[in-house]
């Protein structure tokens, strides 16, 4: 029951964090909750019953990805623009 | 036990083991000088050549090679206690994959040869070197594999190796926009393969193609293996690019420098043959193969008319050659696709299996003439530094060995006697006539304008007045084209020895897959 | 070059990162994970370093080169294991239950693991880890080498 | 087993030999170098040694760019070739988007032609 309910959050989390990462204009913001989406991605793997990928999703997804996205936010600009 | 009965046994692991370890030490060896390395290179290239020559021998005397990853004789290749299940990597080398394991092996030792004065001087080549050998890797393993997932694993080294030498020229960054658009092109395609290997995973507990086939032949075609199927024959037809999904091949092979563009090519010419394969040896037995047929000869239709009429309009030399190596892919489409779309009717011994042969001898022919337009690209490239045909001219006046090695080229492509373009089309010609008379004419049709626009390039590079003043290209990339020539005058010439030893092995061997299934399945003995 | 929270936290998880990923590494045959999962974490760890640091303090502890000649280090590690089963095939297990290392053999039945099972297995794995470690470490470092950082 | 030395392919209505072509193709160079023999010594000098540029005035020197060759070709298709020019976008959205096209069009023959054997 409990694990059902955490499931179901863990997919919640999934759609609202990939929605506020299309969504927020603050492309730090975006590259974090990137990260946290992989993280509940490799939560929900974990959940499936998949442990290799998770482990692999937490280390690339949420790790690598977010280290390169910030890296190259910081050589360009924070801010998305209207073009 | 003697080297030669090792190398016999190990044949099959060896063609993929060899540039491997050869690709992994290049940038260790090279830190000892260029030289070094070279020797190196070309040595790993020349042998994996004598391998896949090896493997050609191997199945014409003995039959279909069966070779099972970590076990321990071959005929483990089902452990007893797995249930009938082959549970091991698997490499099953018939006729066809040991064809296109010759053209791809062949093609890289000669862009390896190519580079050694082409790429002279230019930054990161140990880097160059490796990938080199990573993409023949790909190709080999791509034609040797009997695995569904080992292809998908072959098909990633292929192309990310393939992109990443696309762009190893920046050129201002349009090489790396180049191969920005052929990585993310074929990682859709990529994760398309492996979408539909999941369903036949999920559908038959095996990743033996053998095994696959033969589990669907009882179970009969379901709607899920249809997917599967649409999903691996629309990918692996954009890999090799047929029109309508052409797109990325002009701009890949056009940014490319000369000898990856003939490489990359090839790359294509294996995605072809996984093509071939899923559509005879997988799906063959249970999917409707004349409508699939169809589909294969409608797509080579399109492939051939609108690679030629788009060539004809292109000023800058290797993206016209590219548009015209879609067009040459329409050939084979079309040649193997009539097989397909006969095959198991009464048609298919009156011509559908002659069509079959001429397709599979133009992919060998295609690798050949393509190769050498590519190289002398190149060459024109090395030489004046610009691709733009508008700004070329006159080179036949000191770059005579280049001129002759393209008119070669352009002749064979064209379809004129006696070189070896002209054999392949006439069979393709007069066994697609029976079927449709249409195709024929589509077919000559497309021949005609080829030559035309080859004629436009030699006019425009090599005719006229001396715009440039200077020398001939240097020893090795002659070297280099003139192989190709030279076996594009002798399969002009003597079309059997290319057809006994190569092209009927490779026909025959797709149009059974029942012999395919039952000596993977009977254990590889 | 972050602020000073972003750096002392960056120096007390880094060691905690790196023991993980060897962990992941160790017992890629006995646990989920393996080679690359663990190469992967270990490069979490220089990527925070580097993001925490900034590319011209870290290019002095660690160098491309370096990288680069782990990646091949590893990858030569790998093919060299597979080539030498081939006196029997390609990728042959040849050292497992030999009793030599990694040669242990496992009874039947649950056990709790043992580290010195498995034949080459976990000397691919150590193999992968290394190779993986090196080859996203140079993504990395090339990633922050060109450009310069904006200034805010 | 074929005998791979033998140059002649035997096709569904006919045969094709190489070396009979090469024969015969120096052979009608042989008759054209005779009939040339034959021609008229005492030829007029002038005119017909010039180079022919649709009758513009050429010295030898004059190269036409490859843009302009084909012209009367493209000019008179160029209604399809502006089809094809708005179709090679080079955006890469429009690549994949061709892909999935193609994906769908083969599931819908199959799904009414019937996939079954």
């Amino acid at each position: 029951m409990i694990l059902d309910i955490i499931h179901i959050l863990v997919l919640i989390g999934l759609i609202a964090t990939a929605y506020l990462a299309v969504k927020l204009r603050d492309l730090m913001a975006c590259a974090v909750m990137l990260g946290i989406f992989s993280f509940l991605l490799s939560l929900e793997f974990f959940i499936l019953q998949a442990p290799d990928v998770a482990i692999a999703e937490a280390g690339i997804g949420a790790g690598l990805t977010t280290a390169i996205f910030v890296m190259a936010i910081r050589k360009t600009s924070r801010w998305e623009v209207e073009e | 036990m003697s080297v030669w009965d090792f190398i016999i046994t190990n044949a099959p692991a060896l063609a993929i083991a060899v540039p491997l370890l050869g690709a992994f030490l290049t940038p260790l060896i090279y830190r000892a000088g260029r030289k070094t390395a070279l020797i190196w290179v070309l040595s790993v290239l020349g042998f994996t050549e004598f391998l896949a020559l090896l493997l050609v021998y191997l199945v014409n005397t003995y039959g279909i090679q069966v070779y099972v990853f970590g076990g321990n004789p071959s005929t483990l290749a089902i452990p007893p206690d797995s249930g009938g299940i082959p549970i091991r990597i698997i490499f099953t080398v018939d006729g066809m994959s040991a064809f296109t394991a010759l053209i791809s092996s062949t093609i890289g030792l000669v862009a390896g040869i190519y580079s050694v004065a082409s790429e002279k001087g230019r930054g990161a080549q140990d880097k160059f070197f490796a990938l080199l050998l990573l993409l023949v890797v790909g190709m080999m393993g791509m034609a040797l594999t009997g695995d569904l997932f080992n292809f998908f694993v072959f098909l990633e080294i292929n192309s990310l190796s393939a992109a990443a030498l696309v762009s190893y020229r920046i050129h201002g960054g349009k090489a790396v926009e180049a191969a920005f658009k052929y990585a993310v092109v074929s990682s859709i395609g990529a994760l398309m393969i492996l979408f539909a290997i999941a369903i036949l995973y999920g559908e038959y507990d095996a990743l033996n193609m053998a095994m696959i086939a033969e589990r669907m032949y009882q179970t009969g075609f379901s709607a899920m293996d249809m997917i599967a199927m649409a999903l691996i024959v629309v990918t692996l037809a954009m890999k090799c690019g047929a029109v309508p999904m052409h797109y990325w091949v002009p701009d890949g092979y056009g940014e490319a420098p000369g000898e990856i563009s003939a490489m990359i090519m090839v790359a294509s010419q294996a995605s072809l043959y996984g093509l071939f394969r899923m559509c005879f040896t997988v799906f063959g037995l249970s999917a409707n193969t004349h409508s699939l047929g169809w589909f294969l000869i409608i797509l080579g239709l399109l492939s051939m008319f609108i690679g030629v009429t788009m060539a004809f309009l292109q000023h800058d030399i290797k993206r016209l050659m590219a548009y015209h190596s879609v067009s040459q892919t329409g050939y084979m489409l079309l040649g193997v696709g009539v097989g397909l779309a006969t095959l198991g009717t009464s048609a298919f011994n009156q011509y559908g299996l002659f069509a079959m042969e001429g397709g599979i001898f133009h992919i060998l022919n295609n690798m050949l003439y393509k190769g050498l337009l590519f190289l002398t690209a190149g060459a024109i490239i090395y030489r004046v530094g610009t691709s733009d045909l508008n700004k070329m001219g006159g080179l036949a006046h000191t770059m005579k060995f280049t001129a002759i090695f393209y008119l070669i080229g352009a002749l064979a492509i064209a379809g004129i006697p006696p070189f070896n373009g002209f054999v392949s089309k006439l069979m393709i010609y007069e066994s697609v006539y029976q079927l449709n008379p249409f195709l024929a004419v589509v077919a000559a049709i497309v021949s005609m304008l080829t030559l035309a626009s080859f004629l436009k390039v030699f006019h425009s590079a090599f005719m006229g007045p001396k715009l440039y003043n200077v020398k001939e290209v240097p020893k090795s990339m002659l070297i280099a084209m003139g192989i190709l020539s030279f076996f594009i005058v002798l399969f002009g010439i003597f079309p059997n020895i290319a057809m006994t030893y190569l092209v009927a092995p490779a026909a025959h061997a797709l149009a059974d897959p029942v012999g395919y299934i039952t000596r993977v399945l009977g254990g590889g003995a | 070059m972050m602020s000073k929270i972003v750096r002392t936290q960056a120096n007390f998880l880094y060691p905690f990162i790196l023991i993980f990923g060897f962990y992941i590494v160790a017992h890629g045959h006995l646990t989920p994970g393996g080679g690359f999962q663990g190469g992967a974490v270990i490069a979490t760890g220089i990527a925070l370093v580097i993001v925490a640091y900034g590319y011209d303090r870290v290019k002095s502890w660690i160098k491309k080169s370096t990288l680069t000649a782990t990646e091949s280090i590893g990858l030569l590690c790998f093919i060299l294991t597979a080539f030498i089963g081939l006196s029997t095939s390609f990728f042959y297990n040849f050292l497992a239950n030999s009793g030599l290392l990694f040669g242990d053999k496992v009874s039947y039945g649950a056990n709790p693991g043992y580290l010195n099972t498995a034949g080459t297995l976990p000397i691919m794995n150590l193999a992968v880890g290394v190779e993986v470690l090196g080859g996203l470490g140079v993504i990395l470092m090339y990633m922050l080498s060109y450009g310069k950082e904006v200034s805010k | 087993m074929m005998n791979p030395f033998n140059p002649s392919i035997s096709t569904p209505s006919g045969i094709w030999n190489p070396l009979v072509w090469i024969l015969v193709f120096l052979l009608s160079l042989l008759i054209a170098y005779v009939i040339y023999l034959k021609g008229e010594k005492q030829r007029k000098k002038g005119m017909q040694e010039e180079i022919f540029l649709s009758g513009n005035k050429a010295d030898g020197n004059t190269h036409i760019k490859a843009s302009n060759i084909g012209w009367g070709y493209l000019e008179a298709m160029k209604g399809y070739y502006k089809l094809m020019r708005d179709i090679h976008t080079g955006i890469i959205n429009d690549y994949v988007g061709w892909f999935l096209g193609v994906l769908a069009t083969m599931l819908l023959i199959f799904l009414f032609w019937g996939g079954v054997r």
